[in-house]
């Protein structure tokens, strides 16, 4: 087993993920096991306890100030999240990316101010190319010029064409910069000796780690409201009362169970077929469109409480406007996902979303 | 906080098994079908569509033996979607077999399983549902037609007098399931209505079909006066018809009705992009993938409320989720279409994909009345997230 | 004075009107007199009466099926509403824009079958090209599939390439057409024998005549909505009571309120100046963004009522949809407004939205 | 039914000549102001530049001599929307000359106005307002801070207790106009408030500023212990306090503010519009165009409800139109900007344009809560409407 089970205690058995695994592969098999194993929940519970002990507000403050996190991500390391998805031979948990959606959803929640979904997505590049892993956290960059955590010096799993290369950024001559949820993103000089490339997608499993952290921050922003609305009292009764927030928390509440199907129905399709580019750009789009609009129902619930420094919300709300652009916006990906549609057809648009796409 | 279960789920192999037969029985049946019948998809009424489904075995498959198959609910998923992505024209036994059959099982007696369950899973005995009237629309507490206790040449049952209206497609069926006043209402608002199995052919009830906006004659205004009905075609217990509805309502909550009323415009719209020359459709592209990526998702949902009901679970407040955002869906199609085609749809003169989207861009606004406004839907979120 | 004033006993005087226009050309003089002047009241009123008086449920629904509303033409033509646009020295009422807007809001609120606009806008673009006014109702058409009102043989006036030309289409060989506001819209043969060309914008004036329109039919459809709300009861009070319809007729309200004043804008420039593309832009994109809205939001509030034939709400909703449409998409105009705004330069975007181009 | 009434206007020719003038003066002293300090526009601080718009005789230009010179609220219309399209940073005497000194003009004393009014009209006092507390932010009738008839010294005045929150600018402000609880609330909770001017400098007042997300320090609490306030420095009658601030909230909320906030960005946008290749461009001209047919049909509007205010009447509803749509259409901007630039906003280490866009993407959300909340907006408007 990998590491999470050595510190965290929890004991899920190989034998049945290798259960799972061959019957997933099994021909002709479609269904599958439950989404929430009971791995997976132990997995969950693991990340969010860790996140909820390593993250209060001095260390949030602190991490966007530009302060290196050390605690949390040692125990993040410790407790092998960030190596969910590479295979137990080479040091990791052997996990599947349905597994890491449950740590990335939590990370999302927890707006966790270290480069774990990166890790996880260039691992698992690395992995599937076949190349070495390094040490430490990785960063994932698909724009050289927003470079998140480079200035830490974390080694960079950077798009280059439509293939890869792994690089070690000097850290001396990067200016530091951040996105608007204040998680550093550096720009790198380009004219570093690139490694051999390697084969990989970068955009889309830059986008698939974002859409499962987006999913967890929307859930949590539903959550926050939802407690608020409960508590906060105008005109002699709780906000919550009101027809008007009720029928914006409906929305809301609508948002979060698509971003989290959407995002989830990525991390399955790429488990189970490999090939993942109509999930994955679907996955974008929907929790890029779920975080707007969670963003702008949250800030209109909260009114002014919520634009202040003390209050919880904006780290939320301005990571997701962050996530929503990076590794692609929704325009971005729509167009590539609708070019996608009308290439394959009218007359194959039921055929592929069923998966059936011949009648017998 | 009370949450939202939404499990991806995978539909099963028994279901999935389904998928090729039914696809090559719709694509042989509807050949030729035109793109504007199959955009009116469950409004088009076609009995003997209804009657060769009932002969394929695919109406009432999930109910016991010896009315039906005792086959799962997802497998009638799978059949459903199949038809509605088709456009098949389903209406004739579409109430029948969603709502009033399943309501037959769960409260009806042997008498009425035996008399009419049948029919139904023929596609031979269509239904309608009488539950609004001139002045509830929503608020079915405040009917006013009403069932008073008589006995007539012996028979012991009820005279009912008064309107139903927004009755689909009554002018055509056999049976109205009515939701009748039977007594007080009482404190909680909701007490005092039974339901009841009303023929149609009665001496006493009138139907007058009203058409709609769009020149079809799919609502009716059906009037009571002096109708007799058997206590022997009373639905469930005397005063629990608002419990029988609430639960008869959430049925037709989460289905793949409720994102693929549209779906052959859809197909259309995604043909049409297709002949756009190459400096027009970056921004088509850009509306393609985001109804792609809707689609999906809100299919993926419903998947997964659909088995939670298999399952016998009760998600309500998911599938008033799905339907709210099915709706929404459904209805920005046609104005995602008009943008991207550039010219306005016709109703007749043009092509068969103006003609689809003319059609839509009309029916759209109906979606958001059936099984629950809007307003309503969020309200019934609102209280399951603990709201109200 | 033209027709109006004789068959209306109103009395609008020339004087007036020409030392407003004196006015509004005197050099250096930006201001204007009020828009709603006694006349153009007057105006409004003999438009409001006659559309009133001559529009019933079987007018309606005749013309719906292709009987010309003969009656209430007839109306129109006799008190010069059509000829609003034409010099009185030609036999017209020798008004200006912002007198045609009063009438063709009045025929949107009305929702009149009839082609009126077409007719007003043809004439504007006959009369400034010089070109010989045709007998009757005319025809204005960017699109030789739909054109409204062919088959009743009116003459027509057709965009040809970025001019126009005048034709009286066979109305044998026409087969017949309707938009969803079951208007006729035919196709016509192109192969007719133009006369000469004559310079002038088609599709903005038909955008122009449409977006007045709108203004009137979305105003309506408020009223409509506004009403029935105070009306209809459910769950014991009237629907306008709950928050939910309250806030959404608020956002209609806005709508209409936008609508109208764009409309009118884009008249009252292309009176000052005789160059409103941007204003006609902005004109066809609000009001046409604002019908979107308001159907949206009258079928919500109407409920089932709303979508029966009975009800008249559709009248206006259906043409709506046809409305916002035709003479251009609000996407065909956005993007043609948008290449004039970045085409002028970011640093001209507030001197143009102010009408002063250089600082002095 | 009662309606909304929206004449298009034109601003006069005396107003229309003071825009060269603004212009021109802008231009000379916004030479290198960078776009993301334009950004901020009314959240910038700058007394320095307050004070040259004073002695331009830009401030209070529309109050009686010897205040002001009698100018028409339309010229200073023309001021004011010169200031936000350049981004100049107006914070500093905002909230005074917009809101305290139109009041004092209206319900001071003439002691208030000789004491007051020429400060704010040279750009050298500055105001916030205490109307907001911890547990009331839209519902004023429930504010609990209290004053209490008190004599110190022989001079009869009020004892202050209690504490304001969402005080703009206060830490920077020399007076605060403070709603307090002088009396019962009575039978429609809005009666027992009154008016105060107080001196920030008095013993007892703390201010403590609270950094927002954008970790600006805009916003205060400002804590009153035992502050004596004279009574000359009530403003109005006792008891008149709520109807005084709705008629001063009413001056908020039609103003070019509600649309020009994120000007600045918008100019960037059609640059960066400009500069982008020709098959990319489609969808970025169309979001140009919509975004200019709202920002011109929302100044119209402006223009017309600042017309009828000039001419004496009481377009309450009309301004709460306005607010309701800039507010929106603000709030769009950062979107549509996001998805043409298809790159992530930064708030350090990109252009201008990029800063600029994380600015506004974070401020916009604090648009709606000026001035009344977006569902406060759309209940006065629904008021208007005649269905409360």
């Amino acid at each position: 087993m990998g590491r999470l089970t050595e510190q965290t205690h929890l004991t899920p058995t190989l034998s049945s993920r290798e259960e799972r695994v061959a019957r997933a592969d099994a021909p002709g098999e479609v269904g599958d096991a439950p989404f929430m194993t009971d791995t997976r929940h132990m997995i969950a519970e693991t990340a969010e306890r860790l996140f909820a002990d390593h993250l209060d507000q001095t260390t949030r403050e602190a991490a966007e100030e530009g302060t290196w996190p050390a605690a949390l991500w040692d125990a993040v390391a410790a407790n092998g999240l960030d190596r969910v998805l590479v295979p137990e031979e080479t040091g990791g948990f052997g996990g599947d990316w349905a597994d890491a959606f449950v740590i990335l959803r939590a990370a999302g929640k927890h707006a966790a101010p270290v480069p774990l979904a990166e890790t996880i997505g260039a691992s698992w590049l690395l992995t599937q190319a076949g190349a070495k892993l390094p040490e430490g956290p990785l960063s994932l960059a698909d724009d050289a010029a927003r470079v998140p955590w480079a200035l830490h010096g974390v080694c960079v799993v950077a798009s280059h064409k439509t293939r890869f290369v792994v690089c070690r950024p000097s850290t001396e001559e990067v200016p530091p910069g951040h996105n608007i949820g204040r998680d550093p993103r550096e720009a790198i000089r380009r004219d570093f000796e690139p490694a051999d490339t390697h084969a990989g997608d970068v955009a889309a499993i830059g986008a698939l780690v974002r859409s499962c952290q987006m999913a967890g921050a929307v859930t949590q922003v539903l959550d926050l409201c939802v407690t608020y609305a409960g508590e906060r009292v105008q005109f002699g009764r709780p906000i919550g009362k009101f027809q008007a927030i009720q029928q914006q928390l409906a929305i809301l509440a609508g948002q979060a169970a698509a971003a989290d199907m959407a995002a989830q129905t990525a991390c399955r399709a790429l488990d189970r077929t490999g090939d993942a580019r109509f999930e994955i750009a679907s996955a974008k789009i929907r929790t890029g469109e779920a975080a707007g609009q969670a963003c702008a129902i949250a800030h209109q619930v909260f009114g002014a409480i919520g634009f202040t420094e003390e209050h919880h919300l904006h780290h939320l709300t301005r990571r997701l406007w962050s996530w929503r652009a990076e590794f692609g916006t929704e325009s971005v990906w729509a167009q590539r996902l609708g070019r996608m549609v009308v290439e394959q057809g009218a007359d194959a648009l039921w055929p592929g979303l069923t998966g059936l796409n011949a009648s017998p | 906080m009370p949450s939202l279960t939404f499990e991806p789920c995978d539909l099963p192999p028994e279901a999935e098994a389904l998928r090729g037969e039914a696809r090559a029985f719709l694509d042989a049946e509807l050949k030729g079908f035109p793109v504007a019948a199959r955009a009116r998809s469950w409004v088009g009424f076609d009995a003997g569509f209804s009657r060769k489904l009932g002969a394929q075995g695919w109406l009432g498959m999930t109910w016991p033996e010896p009315w039906g198959r005792n086959a799962s609910a997802l497998e009638r998923y799978v059949v459903i979607e199949e038809l509605l992505a088709a456009g098949a024209p389903v209406a004739a036994h579409w109430i029948a077999e969603r709502q009033s059959g399943p309501l037959l099982l769960r409260f009806g007696t042997d008498e009425q399983r035996e008399r009419i369950l049948p029919g139904i899973a023929a596609g031979e005995t269509y239904f309608c549902i009488g539950m609004s009237e001139p002045d509830s629309g929503s608020d079915l507490a405040s009917i006013r037609s009403k069932a008073v206790r008589a006995e007539v040449n012996g028979e012991p049952g009820w005279v009912v007098n008064g309107r139903k209206v927004w009755t689909t497609y009554a002018q055509h069926s056999h049976w109205m399931i009515a939701l009748l006043r039977t007594g007080e209402a009482g404190e909680n608002r909701h007490g005092g209505t039974s339901q009841f199995l009303i023929d149609l052919s009665s001496p006493g009830v009138e139907v007058r079909p009203i058409r709609n906006m769009i020149g079809d004659e799919e609502f009716n205004e059906v009037t009571f006066d002096e109708v007799f009905v058997p206590d022997a075609m009373r639905i469930g217990a005397e005063g629990e018809g608002w419990q029988q509805v609430t639960a008869e309502l959430a049925f037709e909550r989460s289905g793949p009705d409720r994102f693929l009323s549209a779906f052959a415009l859809l197909v259309e719209l995604v043909r049409f992009v297709g002949t756009l020359p190459p400096e027009a459709v970056a921004g088509a592209h850009d509306a393609v993938g985001r109804l792609y990526a809707h689609l999906s998702t809100l299919r993926a949902l419903s998947i997964s409320v659909a088995t939670q009901l298999d399952a016998g679970a009760d998600p309500a407040l998911e599938a008033a989720v799905v339907k709210d955002m099915g709706v929404a869906f459904e209805q920005s199609i046609p104005e995602i279409a008009q943008q991207i085609l550039g010219v306005a749809p016709r109703v007749a003169g043009g092509s068969d994909f103006e003609a689809a989207l003319a059609y839509v861009q009309q029916a759209c606004v109906s979606f958001s009345l059936r099984g629950g406004t809007t307003e309503i839907m969020r309200g019934v979120i609102a209280r399951g997230l603990g709201l109200r």
